[in-house]
């Protein structure tokens, strides 16, 4: 590897998003949907993020596109702190970072042509001459498998697969050095799903892409990404690399989480852990662990202290009371919470 | 039911605006060219410079404005909307004595409107592609394009001439005074067929349009479709799974038109002679009797924040999910 | 409010009149015959401020005022004083000293005796709160009161005219113990008067209805002979029309109806239309220039305006002949109308673009010559203000003048306007009443320009003669002679235009023709209905 | 044995201004008391709309254009006559995949359980609740008492789920159609769902149709799977032996292309992708509607549409390849 | 047959007519409409005035056909003032929110608690009834509504994913505003403005009914206002411009409504 793929691309440090919400009819209040998650993704790498609904991992991706406004942290892209720039600074920063948005029925503005929302962003950015641009958006087509003839149609007229390639087409236009993928598969059908994952690795590949991942599909996050960090409620649980993470998950939700992944069997759901009730909401999160309510190994340390990420042996990060230096924690005596898909 | 922190937050802003209400009226009328002495000078058969200016101290009339308006805004914190300079007596006595008429128009009309118009926007959206749906959204339309003056005073021209039944103005015969509770009712009601009709006309359009719009978009549901697969007959899916969805929009372009309850009934009163609120204002409009005008002017706006605070607790009551509209 | 703005204080000094204290019984003859007793009135009214008539000038509040307040005297037909709680009175012959002897048994609606201390007190309520009380009471340096029944009024310097002040509708008996607490403005009992006339206060809802009930009391034995009189409130002449046709309204006075109305009205069997009563009002409509206002201060213009205007079309077409055309200052009811010595001004276009392009105003791009602003009175003189503006808007542009119509919402706007002569041209109006002195000067006197108060001389008319005329005729006694000099006077006017009159203004009354005994005199319908019966 | 529920050469069609169309065709399938069924397929195989016509309830303007179902030998569907109101929700109930929407957000969880009772089994209000209460509780909500008089939008999504499954399953049905339960749920919820279902079904012998696209739910729950493609059935079976080994090209393209986390895959293997689109109901071609998108392809399968063979005892594959002929 | 479309067909067709007769009328019929042709109150069929005369002899016939023009003029200014106002404040609101949104919130639901009748009659009367203040009065009390349902669907639009992504592409937020979310606004904008239109002559008529107009400028609401007092004796002087105010009125609705349908989906499908 050269010495520039040693670089972090992206360093996120201590990111905190909060809203203002009126949950009910209380009074004000702020909802960290992003509290203190730090995290480096390194040139022509991709980092998945997994979680259930609300653990705030499409937020954590917002802040990163300088989406929504970050409450704390910083945001080093290339070195330069993104939380710190404005207006026209962040916006000459633009190509370098894009965005691929989960929903393709709603992620392209109906009125425009394909070929024009492919366009758009040099338009916007000022990228190339207009031949230029024109071409660029004749050899997108051609890369992410639309014909020429479909740059004059509007978005309604694609399927849900065809409108993904263009949204991929979209966010590799300004030639950005990292791509955000909010989801991009979780709309599709399985058959469409896999060509579009497929066209992701390939891309990544071809134009050192590097991918900041978010996806709640286990399967997903395996077959896309290098490292892959858990979110639960707001924070980083765990964060490791994948064949580690899928082999011995060090965090008991990351073990529940992958021992719930249907389709291993009625012999393979004998073993795996049940998790009571659903995620706290996250107005009011408990004092300690926010895990703890549900993990069936919780002591009152985990009621009561906040466990903070942590390195364990082999550069793993975790964080739970209950796992040892050495990555072992309870859970690992149910064995194995992946097994090979019997199909 | 309703949370207490709503509620004060509700009074809190309410207040806020009452007092902007006060404020931009009292700026408002008094932007106006000549002073209500003026009138009440003309109206008195003249007068001369001495007594014009003996009645402007009396009234406050000569001190600067911002004095005006805080002696104003004072007073009406402690209850005293003002003296009518044209009718000579207390604003707020005044108000009272209107605002039953009023009310009785406006709440009659209201409720024909709502309970017929939302029976007919029901039927039309069971069967929306069906004659009688296409029947009822015409009649709505063309009851919504009516100018409502303009239905009255056919209605008038009608049964004036044509077809003297019902009368077509005022609240009372006058010689029925001393009629009795009874009498006096009955002579009420009959009174008020054709105004409360003539304002219903323009209510019910919207009431229909709105039922059928909003109960197309509930019969479509997902819930409405669990109620169906519960098995349940037909008519417990509609009116009380859908229809108790369908009429959220109902209650809250009520509680709207309520408010307005004094604006809506102008015309109408006008018309038909009615002795209410409506035709208070435009009287006290058209003389310059700027206390009876601010004071109408406030309570009508105290009517709309209490309608809508109303209008929010009921649609709690029908609607649990609190903050929903927020 | 459609009369009331015009003030009835034109009746103040009703001179030449004769003030003798003639002691025929009002009402003597209608007590020949056997009435009917009991029944219902229903009046047509306007809205009125209250009914206090002591501090409100006006047929709204004087029309029931009159009913509740018992006055002094009353005036007959031929403006006569006669007995009215006054049985009887004295005038020193240096006429500074008059002295009333009040009814014995006359009482107020709560039963409380009437006393000299209530004329006293009405008469300082009036001279200080009425917009006329100065120049009806002025003079009255003390009213004294030497024992319960007997006033005596000290006037300062003789005064003719106070004898016709003394009606129950300018000096209405108020009772001191009623109204004599706080500010009289502020006083409860002016929306529930406690007075001593034939009807007494029942029930009154603003805008709505005013109910009066027989006074079982009242100190003229056997009468009124009606229970009870209902005043419906309404300011819509449709409502009139509809309540007189289906028989709720029995009695319509200063009727606010539209003159197109009339002709239906008149052809109903049931009903009466007269336009008697009025005569001594001599209510006018005119159109009024602005003269401090070029091009109005050129006469040429304003006679040019004349010639385009046909006054045979305001009273036969617009007015549908239901009023007399005007062509001066004065009525042709007033004893001092000169016929011969109007100047006239027929229709002719021609002249009067003749007339303007002599002036100066050469037609220019458009057509047009210039431009005016007309306003006019707003809610009043429905049949004449409005109509004649839009007619003169469109009249006025076959010669080349374009008329803005401004219509002033409110009175207030108007008053403002005018008096402060703000305006270029209005429609106006004034009543002459019997004598020019009171109705017809103050608009043409050149020390009338009071700024700010309306129905002075707010057109800024000033020629000496005319104002020697004006003075010279109320001095004079000898009626010849006072017609001469206003021979002059109407001359003089029309032919120099300050004001271009248009009509009179027509007044109805309609009545029931079963309802009898109404009050059909010189004080038209503020006089008490005491006589007033169902056939 | 006679199948507790049994569908006949169902067809369901679509009829629009200018055109008709079928969503669903030649539809079999028998349900026995007590198995669990998987239908399985993409969006548009017509899956959901087989669920809805089991319960009369497709909606406008699809009707069912032919086809008989019997449900304990009663035809449910006969000349003409939809008789499915008179065992909905009573004898077959449904659930559905959006625990929010499917739930009238204006009655508590309690009369919305409650009102099944009451209409079905003529009990008393008082009665019902404390029925609902029961049911809450063994749908595995915790403090039923309470939950009983909460709204919809007061509960998170995995209760909502749970109490949409208390009230299929208050008058007892013999069948539970679930319509995608878990699509819309968090994972480790989705897993307690699936247990749930499975639960209920061990308690009460309760016969379920579950309609999912996911082939690890079937491969977790399916006694026998029915695998859908253009509003056919394309291939049935024992779902062990249907994943194990499947006889459709489609069933084992849709098995082969879902990322499977693999603690033991050291390098990324590129995901086997089915080129192309479910092509529209309304221009399905002539031949095998997989055809286009199918590896193995051949003339025939363009020109002819396949039947179902039965490829093995109580497995069938509609599939040339899956003939006799082919298979020799 | 009466279909959906049909209705909005036949309310295109009604306001082409009423259009066409604005535009062309005048000149075809060549009646001064302020001029006295003849008596006041003839009654319609007579031949120098086929349609009568009004109270002081006017022919209602020019009146009305030079009278569509103003009242189409008010109509369409208010409720372009309207749309402007509400679209700006509800755009600008819904779009930033915070503190600006709450600012703007309170303004829209302070003006909405203002009685709209009183507050326009109490507006014409102090500035007096001209075409443009009548207008504005109308526009001044009628935006509200049109500011909360941009507001609304602002609210709705801006998180879609497509405006999000504009942002991440660097649009600025004027455009995202007037370029982005707008255009998908519209749709329901349009059929407000639209039944706008019709609520704005509506409120017109009202208020020259309350005698509320400018004298000066023959419009439908002007004849109505000063025949009012006639309306016993001669109906036609109210009732004509009354069917052309509520024909308009109705062309626009049908048309709203047809557009409602045509944007609205799921109206349509059932």
């Amino acid at each position: 590897m050269s010495k520039e793929a040693e670089k972090n691309l992206l360093e996120v440090k201590d990111l905190r998003v909060s809203f203002p919400s009126r949950h009910g009819a209380g009074a004000k209040r702020m909802v960290h949907a992003v509290n203190d998650v730090s995290f480096s993704l390194r040139r022509g790498r991709s980092l998945g993020i997994v979680g259930e609904s609300g653990s705030g991992k499409t937020t954590t991706a917002l802040a990163v596109m300088r989406l929504v406004e970050p409450s704390g942290g910083s945001i080093l892209f290339d070195g330069v702190d993104l939380t710190q720039a404005k207006g026209e600074s962040l916006r000459r920063m633009r190509p370098r970072f894009q965005m691929i948005f989960q929903d393709p029925f709603s992620s392209l503005e109906p009125r425009k042509r394909a070929g024009a929302i492919v366009r758009e962003p040099m338009d916007l950015l000022g990228i190339g001459t207009e031949a230029e641009r024109r071409q660029r958006v004749d050899e997108l087509f051609a890369r992410v498998g639309l014909r020429d003839d479909q740059k004059l149609n509007f978005p309604h007229q694609f399927s849900g697969g065809q409108r993904q390639r263009i949204g991929i087409a979209r966010a590799i236009a300004t030639r950005p050095d990292l791509v955000v993928c909010d989801e991009p598969v979780s709309a599709l059908d399985v058959a469409i799903q896999a060509q579009i994952l497929n066209l992701l690795v390939e891309v990544q590949e071809e134009f050192r892409l590097s991918y900041l991942f978010i996806s709640h599909d286990l399967g997903v996050v395996h077959y896309v990404c290098d490292e892959i960090a858990v979110m639960y409620l707001g924070k980083i649980v765990e964060h490791n690399d994948r064949q580690s993470l899928f082999r011995q998950p060090l965090h008991p939700y990351t073990w529940a989480l992958l021992s719930a992944v249907p389709g291993r069997g009625a012999a393979g759901r004998q073993n795996r852990i049940r998790l009571k009730g659903d995620p706290p909401s996250p107005f009011d999160l408990p004092k300690g662990c926010s895990f703890a309510q549900r993990c069936p190994f919780a002591q009152d340390e985990c009621r009561n202290v906040r466990p903070e990420l942590r390195a364990v042996s082999g550069g793993r990060r975790v964080a739970c009371h209950r796992v040892n230096d050495e990555g072992i924690g309870p859970h690992h005596e149910f064995g194995e919470a992946v097994s090979r898909v019997e199909a | 039911m309703v949370p207490v922190s709503a509620l004060a937050r509700n009074l809190l802003t309410s207040i806020v605006t009452v007092l902007a209400v006060i404020v931009f009226n009292f700026t408002l009328i008094h932007l106006a060219p000549g002073d209500p002495v003026t009138v009440m000078v003309g109206e008195m058969g003249g007068g001369d410079p001495e007594l014009i200016t003996r009645l402007q101290q009396q009234y406050g009339l000569d001190r600067p404005f911002a004095e005006q308006l805080f002696t104003y805004v004072l007073s009406v914190l402690t209850g005293d909307l003002g003296f009518s300079f044209y009718y000579n007596m207390p604003v707020l006595d005044l108000i009272l004595q209107r605002l039953p008429a009023t009310l009785l128009l406006v709440v009659s009309a209201l409720c024909l409107a709502i309970v017929i118009g939302t029976a007919l926007g029901v039927v039309a959206a069971q069967r929306p592609r069906g004659i009688l749906s296409h029947l009822i959204t015409v009649i709505s339309i063309a009851g919504f394009s009516a100018p409502v003056f303009w239905v009255g005073i056919v209605l008038i021209i009608g049964l004036a001439s044509a077809l003297p039944i019902f009368p077509t103005s005022g609240m009372r015969d006058v010689t029925n005074i001393g009629a009795g509770i009874w009498g006096d009712t009955v002579d009420v009601a009959y009174h008020l067929v054709l105004p409360a009709f003539t304002l219903a006309t323009v209510y019910l359009a919207q009431y229909s349009r709105l039922a059928r719009s909003s109960m197309l978009e509930v019969l479509s549901a997902d819930y409405v479709r669990t109620a169906r697969a519960k098995g349940l007959p037909e008519r417990l899916v509609v009116y009380k799974h859908a229809l108790r969805n369908a009429v959220l929009p109902v209650v809250t372009i009520a509680g709207l038109q309520f408010g307005q309850v004094v604006a809506g009934a102008v015309l109408v009163e006008t018309v038909f002679a009615w002795p209410g609120l409506g035709r208070l204002a435009y009287e006290s409009i058209l003389r310059r009797d700027s206390p009876t005008m601010l004071g109408i002017l406030l309570f009508s706006a105290v009517i709309v924040i209490v309608a809508n605070i109303v209008t929010d607790m009921v649609y709690r009551m029908i609607d649990p999910r609190i903050g929903a509209r927020a | 409010m459609t009369i009331s703005v015009f003030s009835l204080n034109r009746r103040r000094f009703v001179q030449g009149a004769g003030l003798t204290a003639a002691s025929m019984m009002l009402g003597g003859l209608p007590e020949a015959y056997a009435q009917t007793k009991g029944g219902t009135v229903v009046i047509g009214h306007t809205t009125l401020r209250h009914l206090n008539p002591a501090i409100q000038s006006g047929q709204a509040t004087g029309i029931p005022g009159t009913q509740i307040f018992a006055g002094l005297t009353q005036l007959n037909d031929k403006f006569e004083a006669q007995p009215y709680l006054a049985k009887s009175w004295e005038v020193s012959p240096d006429g500074l000293t008059y002295t009333f002897h009040l009814e014995e048994n006359a009482v107020f609606h709560d039963g409380k005796p009437i006393t000299s201390e209530d004329v006293a007190f009405s008469l300082d309520v009036v001279k200080a709160n009425h917009p006329f009380g100065k120049p009806m009471f002025g003079t009255v340096k003390a009213v004294e009161t030497p024992d319960a029944k007997t006033a005596r009024f000290v006037l300062e310097r003789p005064h003719p005219a106070l004898m016709s002040a003394l009606s129950p509708l300018l000096l209405p008996i108020l009772p001191k113990h009623v109204y004599g607490e706080g500010d009289i403005r502020e006083n409860p009992a002016n929306l529930k008067p406690v007075g001593s006339g034939p009807f007494k206060f029942s029930e009154y809802r603003p805008g709505e209805v005013l109910v009066l009930d027989r006074n079982e009391n009242f100190f003229r034995p056997g009468r009124p002979y009606l229970d009870r009189l209902i005043f419906r409130i309404t300011q819509d002449p449709v409502v009139n029309v509809l309540g007189l046709e289906r028989g709720d309204i029995n009695y319509l006075p200063f009727a606010l109806v539209r003159v197109s109305d009339i002709d239906r009205l008149k052809a109903n069997e049931n009903l009466t239309v007269t336009t008697d009563g009025y005569e001594a009002f001599g209510a006018t409509n005119y159109l009024e220039f602005n003269l401090r206002h070029a091009p109005l201060d050129d006469v040429r213009v304003r006679k040019a305006i004349a010639h385009a205007v046909d006054k045979d079309f305001i009273q036969n077409k617009i007015l549908a002949g239901h009023a007399k055309r005007l062509d001066g200052p004065l009525t042709e009811s007033s004893p001092f109308y000169s016929a011969e010595s109007l100047k006239k001004y027929e229709l002719d276009l021609e002249k009067a673009k003749a007339l303007l392009d002599e002036a100066g105003h050469p037609v220019k791009d458009g057509g047009m010559r210039f431009s005016l602003t007309l306003e006019w009175l707003p809610d009043a003189n429905i049949n004449s203000q409005q109509p004649v503006a839009q007619y003169l808007k469109a009249q006025l542009r076959q010669i080349g003048i374009d008329i803005v119509l401004r219509p002033n919402p409110d009175f207030g706007s108007f008053a403002t306007r005018i008096g402060n002569w703000e305006h270029q041209l209005t429609m106006n109006g004034i009543w002459n009443y019997p004598d020019p002195v009171i109705g017809v000067n103050r608009a043409y006197l050149s020390t009338n320009q009071k700024k700010g108060a309306i129905f002075t001389n707010t057109e800024g008319y000033v020629n000496p003669r005319v104002d020697e005329l004006m003075i010279a005729a109320g001095g004079e006694s000898d009626p010849a002679k006072r017609k001469e000099l206003y021979a002059e006077f109407q001359a003089i006017l029309t032919d120099e235009l300050p004001l271009l009159w248009t009509n009179e203004e027509p007044l109805f009354t309609l009545y029931d023709k079963k309802l009898q005994g109404l009050p059909l005199t010189v004080w038209g319908a503020l006089a008490p209905y005491d006589e007033m019966h169902w056939a | 044995m006679q199948p507790l529920l049994s569908i006949k050469d169902l067809r369901i069609s679509f009829r629009s201004r200018t055109s008709q169309f079928a969503v669903l065709e030649d539809f079999d399938l028998d349900l026995q008391k007590g198995e669990t069924v998987c239908l399985v397929g993409e969006s548009g195989s017509g899956k959901t709309m087989t669920g809805l016509a089991l319960m009369g309830l497709v909606p406008s303007p699809g009707f069912i254009s032919n086809g008989a179902i019997s449900f304990e030998g009663r035809e449910m569907i006969a000349a003409g006559r939809n008789r499915a109101a008179e065992i909905r929700g009573k004898n077959i109930a449904m659930i559905f995949q959006e625990p929010m929407t499917a739930l009238n957000p204006v009655f508590t969880i309690g009369e919305q359980i409650a009102e099944m009772l009451r209409y079905h089994e003529g009990l008393g209000r008082k009665a019902a609740i404390e029925r609902a209460v029961e049911l809450l509780r063994a749908v595995g909500i915790p403090e039923p008492e309470q939950r009983v008089h909460e709204y919809p939008h007061q509960i998170s999504g995995g209760m909502r789920q749970r109490a949409m499954i208390a009230v299929a399953l208050a008058c007892s049905p013999q069948i539970l159609i679930a319509d995608e339960p878990t699509t819309a749920l968090d994972v480790t919820v989705q897993a307690q769902i699936l247990d749930l279902l499975e639960e209920v079904q061990e308690r009460l012998g309760t016969t379920i149709l579950l309609i999912t696209h996911d082939m690890g739910v079937v491969a977790d729950v399916a006694d026998r799977v029915v695998v859908m493609y253009c509003g056919r059935k394309i291939e049935e079976g024992p779902a062990a032996e249907v994943l194990a080994d499947p006889r459709h090209p489609y069933t084992s393209a849709l098995l082969a292309c879902i990322p499977r986390p693999d603690p033991e895959a050291t390098t990324r293997m590129k995901l086997l992708d089915i080129p192309g689109i479910v092509p529209a109901a309304s221009a399905r071609p002539a031949g095998c509607a997989y055809a286009a998108r199918c590896a193995f392809a051949f003339d025939k399968c363009r020109a002819e549409r396949p039947p179902l063979f039965e490829v093995a005892e109580g497995r069938s594959a509609a599939c040339w390849l899956a003939s006799k002929e082919h298979s020799q | 047959m009466f279909s959906r479309n049909g209705s909005a067909v036949a309310g295109l067709v009604i306001l082409l007519i009423i259009l066409f007769t604005a535009l062309a009328g005048p000149a075809l019929y060549g009646v001064d409409p302020f001029a006295i042709v003849s008596g006041p109150l003839l009654p319609p069929g007579d031949p120098d005035a086929p349609l009568g005369t009004d109270g002081i002899g006017r022919d209602i016939l020019a009146g009305m056909l030079v009278g569509a023009k103003a009242s189409l003029i008010v109509g369409a200014t208010a409720a372009a003032l309207t749309m402007v106002i509400g679209i700006s404040v509800g755009a600008i609101a819904g779009f930033y929110g915070g503190r600006i949104g709450q600012a703007l919130m309170r303004v829209t639901e302070f003006f909405q608690v203002l009685p709209a009748l009183l507050l326009a009659m109490t507006i014409i009367t102090l500035f007096s009834p001209t075409l443009t203040t009548v207008a504005v009065a109308i526009g001044i009390v009628s935006w509200t509504s049109v500011a909360r349902l941009t507001r609304a669907e602002f609210l709705r639009i801006r998180n879609l994913e497509y405006v999000q992504a504009a942002r991440a592409m660097g649009a600025r937020n004027r455009r995202i505003i007037w370029l982005v979310i707008l255009p998908a606004a519209l749709p329901p904008l349009i059929v407000t403005a639209t039944l706008t239109v019709g609520i704005a002559i509506l409120f017109e008529s009202g208020l020259s009914f309350l005698g509320l107009s400018d004298p000066n400028v023959m419009s439908w609401g002007v004849i109505i206002g000063q025949n009012r007092d006639y309306m016993l004796s001669a109906w036609w002087a109210v009732t004509i411009p009354g069917i052309a105010i509520f024909a308009t009125v109705l062309s626009v609705s049908l048309i709203g409504d047809g557009l409602n349908e045509a944007f609205n989906p799921k109206l349509r499908e059932r």
